[in-house]
């Protein structure tokens, strides 16, 4: 399934910066980690941006986002802004969740992104359950749920494979297969690493997309988010590598080097931008221009989250039951005029 | 029929009656969960749902409780209100994860971001000889999890005016009901309405002794206040109604009047929520106590198919008399 | 997969008489339950009988069962004595689970009988681990796993194939899709009902077979068995269907008298019987003594229950935790010559 | 290395070394759960094992929290003596339908036919700046459950002592291993080997209060009390070790002694485990306390990223000490 859409000089630029801006924020990200400015656990999504970039592409404002504790890139691309995720992993008031959640939690109502679930295939069942309230409320939206494949073994990965696939829900589950879960190969878990046959016990359209070519992914996340808002939910293995450790903990003894630099090879980034450079369609001063506005957004986010407040400790248990509407941080920085919604949902 | 005639009803059709209520009251209500519609609900809860509202209001889920609870609190976030029921209480422990992580956690999580106006209605209890894996009494302990609400109607009234305003709250609610109860029969207003879901209530006025009960315990309570009532202790009878926030305000006003307390749970001893309220009655009315506080649960075992190993598992009415003429020194 | 098996007439007589046993013994429940003798759930196998009877044939005395709440049929022919079922469902003291566990949790440690379990889906995990404690301790059994249709949409049953095709663990699963999970009908709650998909989508070689033919389950048993012996886990859907309601408490009205009726025309026992009849191994002698001797176990079952003792209230704390070996009553039974132990795992 | 001699040993360290030796002594014992093998195990527990003991033994699962405990239980009815590691607390949420209606239960339903000799390890707590799903404290909530017992080693000693006689027993033994005490470092005997699973152990001796504290805040409990010291003020520290059955004679004898006691545990505060030792101090102590029993437990929320709103959502030393001060008269 590689329906490539067309490659013009504009997407494919628009394409690239988006994956650069998830690479070179992360990559700060790790710098902040080291500072003590971010703790907790910190997932990264490095080798990856093709996946959340591509499928993005196929989706529009009305719909809908779940994703896992591997969500920065998600978040960014879908245009929550750089502002607000990275003050939220500061844990300051003005991040995405209030600094509540931290980098596993990200949300945020304006763009329909609900998370930013650090349970492995805990965010399957939500998705299914916005699909159906979309469905019942006679809304033609998509709900892209992201997963890693570990969470294939998860018992809820079934049971919401069958209950989307049987009430015919639009979710569009795509399963990010970067061949680890943790430090568990593929092989080690799963008896059918073939992920796609699973969906077909679901009776549920599935294919499997080279991860790594953001072209490929975009070509049949458009498909794919077609037929869903047809009326069948659709299953795609998006098959990618992370170039980092599971998380900053994690010292990635369990493979090799060799590997790595193999799969290295296949950087979505570099894939891209020699493609465009071949077809003529990027030139020096243009990648030039991408990265210093990339470095330009991510300095703003560090500045932005550096002036950030924290929330008041008398303000503790704030937030355990609903409160009536506030401005949500989000809100606010939407009235501010985020300017990356509108290019991120394009 | 006027609005204010009485009708007989059971339990059972008066949580029909607020489910069908609701269902017409507001679009975005649906019903979900295993059995609800063929088969009209295992206790027979919503017989004839179905024909009037249809499968997609009346929706028959999968044997699969980690995903449709989880559907529930997503389509909850999504716009529409479920009521999403699962069978009996023992079931849940397949969907806590959902419960506890997604139901509880994301307004927090989120920074307040999201609303979760869910209802999950369960059954809970035992007395019906179905054995260990049946018979769980898990809604104290649930009563643990900040960001749930907890409701337990043992009246008629509560069976039909809780799940109004539990579907009116943007926070996810669990209502338990008792499988004990589902035939007790009363006169109900033809027009009864939404009740209170924070305050716990007193059901028998007294003046010696408060009986703290909820759920399947409260007749429990009830019967052994008339059996004291018959040495002339005058027992207080105050039912939770609400598990969690606790309402112990009322705890606490009723044992200041009354100086000494029993409280009556069908969940296992330990780490009971009889556990949770006699600390707070020591944190907060210690002073005010003329004996210490006693606790009459269920015997901290799986329980016994047996009738007779079943009955000696719960706590019975015989139990909390012999508690309170101890306490009151009325036992020899 | 339907091998059938030689059909002689001592063999065709004892797989009629195990059916028989099954189906005569719960005629009796039925009555016993009316008469308040057996309470709390109770569900039938009536109709579904030749699925127990047919795939114990392929097990040996050193293999492991799991089943479900709807379990009589398959403790009576694993060989646990019917005095010590109906026992149990008396409640009583000299029940195989000591009356503690009723209908639903029958469990004999004789004839490695591992209950008996009444959450849906419960028992797969369990089988799992007793074939893996066999196959780590190099003991070439098998373990049968029986569970309903219902069970297949729980996610313990996708984790437990996933774990018994990954490990190759000697697991028979036996689904006894008898097409409704409580009042609800298979199409209304699977995406796809072709439950042998499911299967492939672990590796895992499996057959649907004729759950109303008792030899055609047999022959697929023996199949199975063989293959799961050899280190590999097998799935068989055997298609069935129950006669009587669900539970004592079901009124039945999710399906059609009509269907019911269908149904019953492929009554295991009297499709037996004719078969036999047919080819002239069975007389009407033989039926008419085959009826006499399980009318005389249910018969005397039921004294010894009803001779039983009910245990001391006192008592009502023990076995919440493991006491030191005293004589199981099953122990007791096997003692006292119970001579139904052979012939049921022959 | 003489027997005697002293070892310099981190949690960590001591709890690999209990399972090596267990490895080693039973060819039935074997260690399975989430990327204990070639990763390590999450907190590096299980570092090298997989080396040493090969994939059999060491065995990786899959993310089946569910399947995988159950399997667990099986193993154990089968014969094996199976260390289930549930990377961590938060995780057995998806396990608890096993763990409560089968581990907790069989022995019971079958009429004790058949032991369950398994032992499930989790990591518990927070502390780390984890939030909300990754920080949960549930072992004092899981203690409600009559057929587990529950352990929490705070010390090195019992890190390297408990899972021999947890192994040992016959039941499903839980054994809650704090995050934030893997890198605690000390001496231990290079022969230690298993100690009691039975008794609370008193971790300082003390006259004015009773200070309970169990697995991760027996070193707040500890830095309490040598803070109340300097006041004068001889806090008595009580680990509880074991969460299930409760060992609760060690606590009314102390409290019988001291006359006044605080709760100190990281579960939130209703239903938490303070209030089933307040209950029992309740019923078994009431006419000894000079003062009513007081918890310092967690804020009831799920627990937030930020360092700040973490820490204060946590029990502390400092709030002990308060609460001491407040029930002796010493705050003014
Ligand atoms: C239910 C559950 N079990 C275990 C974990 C711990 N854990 C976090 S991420 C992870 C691996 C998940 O792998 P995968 O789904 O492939 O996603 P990836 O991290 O590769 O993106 C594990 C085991 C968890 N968060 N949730
Ligand atoms: C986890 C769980 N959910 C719900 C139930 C209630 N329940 C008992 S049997 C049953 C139907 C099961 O159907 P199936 O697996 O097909 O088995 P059958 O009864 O048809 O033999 C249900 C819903 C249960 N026991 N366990
Ligand atoms: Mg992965
Ligand atoms: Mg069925």
């Amino acid at each position: 399934m590689t329906v490539a859409p067309r490659l013009d000089r504009d997407h494919g630029q628009h394409l690239l910066h988006q994956m650069l801006r998830v690479r070179r924020f992360e990559e700060k990200c790790v710098e902040l980690y080291s500072a003590a400015k971010i703790r907790g656990f910190m997932h990264l999504y490095i080798g990856e941006e093709a996946v959340a970039v591509g499928i993005m592409e196929a989706l529009e404002p009305k719909d809908a986002i779940v994703a896992t504790y591997r969500e920065h890139g998600h978040a960014l691309v879908r245009g929550v802004s750089a502002d607000a995720v990275m003050a939220e992993m500061y844990g300051k008031v003005e991040g995405c969740s209030r600094g509540r959640g931290g980098s596993m939690h990200l949300f945020d109502a304006a763009t329909r992104f609900y998370g930013g679930n650090a349970i492995v295939g805990g965010g399957l069942p939500l998705a299914v359950g916005l699909a159906l309230a979309d469905k019942l409320q006679g809304r033609e939206c998509v709900t892209a749920c992201f997963f890693g494949d570990g969470a294939v073994a998860e018992g809820e990965f079934h049971e919401s494979m069958n209950l989307a696939a049987l009430w015919r829900l639009p979710v569009l589950f795509c399963c990010e297969n970067n061949l680890y879960a943790m430090g568990t190969a593929i092989e080690r878990y799963e008896s059918e690493t073939d992920l796609a046959l699973k969906a077909a016990s679901y009776e549920m359209p599935a294919w499997t997309v080279d991860g790594m070519d953001v072209m490929a992914v975009e070509g049949a996340a458009r498909k794919a988010a077609a037929e869903v808002r047809g009326g069948m939910p659709c299953f795609l293995e998006l098959r990618t590598y992370r170039f980092r450790a599971h998380s900053m903990y994690d010292p990635d003894l369990y493979r090799s080097k060799e590997e790595i630099e193999r799969w290295k090879q296949h950087d979505p980034i570099a894939a891209l931008t020699a493609q465009l450079q071949e077809a003529g369609l990027l030139s020096a001063g243009d990648i030039e221009e991408l990265e210093r506005s990339v470095a330009e957004e991510v300095e703003a986010a560090i500045a932005f989250a550096e002036a950030g407040t924290l929330e008041p400790v008398e303000d503790l248990e704030r937030f355990v039951y609903w409160e009536p509407p506030l401005p949500t941080p989000a809100e606010e920085v939407a009235a501010g005029g985020d300017s990356t919604d509108e290019s991120a949902t394009a | 029929m006027s609005a204010s005639a009485m009708v007989t009803v059971t339990y059972r059709e008066a949580i029909r009656a607020a489910i069908r209520e609701a269902l017409v009251a507001d679009e975005r209500v649906f019903l979900m969960g295993e059995d609800v519609g063929a088969y009209g609900g295992c206790f027979g809860v919503s017989k004839g749902l179905l024909d009037e509202f249809g499968p997609e209001r009346i929706r028959d889920a999968p044997l699969s409780e980690s995903a449709f609870v989880g559907a529930g609190i997503g389509a909850a976030m999504g716009g529409m209100r479920p009521i999403v029921e699962v069978m009996t209480v023992n079931f849940c422990l397949l969907a806590l994860d959902q419960i506890i992580d997604n139901a509880a956690t994301i307004t927090h999580m989120s920074g307040g971001q999201f609303a979760i106006p869910l209802v999950i209605r369960m059954t809970t209890g035992a007395g019906r000889q179905v054995a260990a894996q049946h018979s769980h009494s898990l809604e104290g302990w649930l009563a643990h999890i900040p960001g749930l609400k907890l409701l337990a109607p043992a009246t008629l009234k509560d069976a039909r005016g809780m799940l109004a305003p539990a579907l009116a709250d943007p926070n996810p609610v669990l209502i338990f009901e008792h499988g004990s109860l589902y035939n007790m029969e009363g006169e109900l207003p033809a027009d009864a309405g939404g009740c209170d879901i924070e305050r716990a209530a007193i059901r028998r006025p007294g003046t010696h002794v408060t009986l703290v009960a909820y759920g399947g315990t409260l007749a429990t309570a009830l019967v052994a206040a008339e059996e004291l009532a018959a040495d002339g202790i005058e027992a207080e009878v105050l039912d939770l109604r609400v598990l969690r926030p606790l309402d112990d305000s009322a705890v606490i006003e009723s044992v200041t009047r009354t100086h000494r307390a029993v409280i009556v749970d069908e969940g296992w001893r330990s780490g009971s929520l009889a556990a949770e309220v006699s600390a707070r009655i020591m944190e907060q009315a210690f002073y005010e106590l003329d004996a210490p506080v006693a606790r009459v649960c269920s015997a901290e075992v799986p329980m016994p198919y047996p009738h007779h190993l079943e009955q000696a598992a719960l706590p019975q009415a015989g139990t909390v008399v012999a508690e309170v003429r101890r306490m009151t020194g009325a036992d020899g």
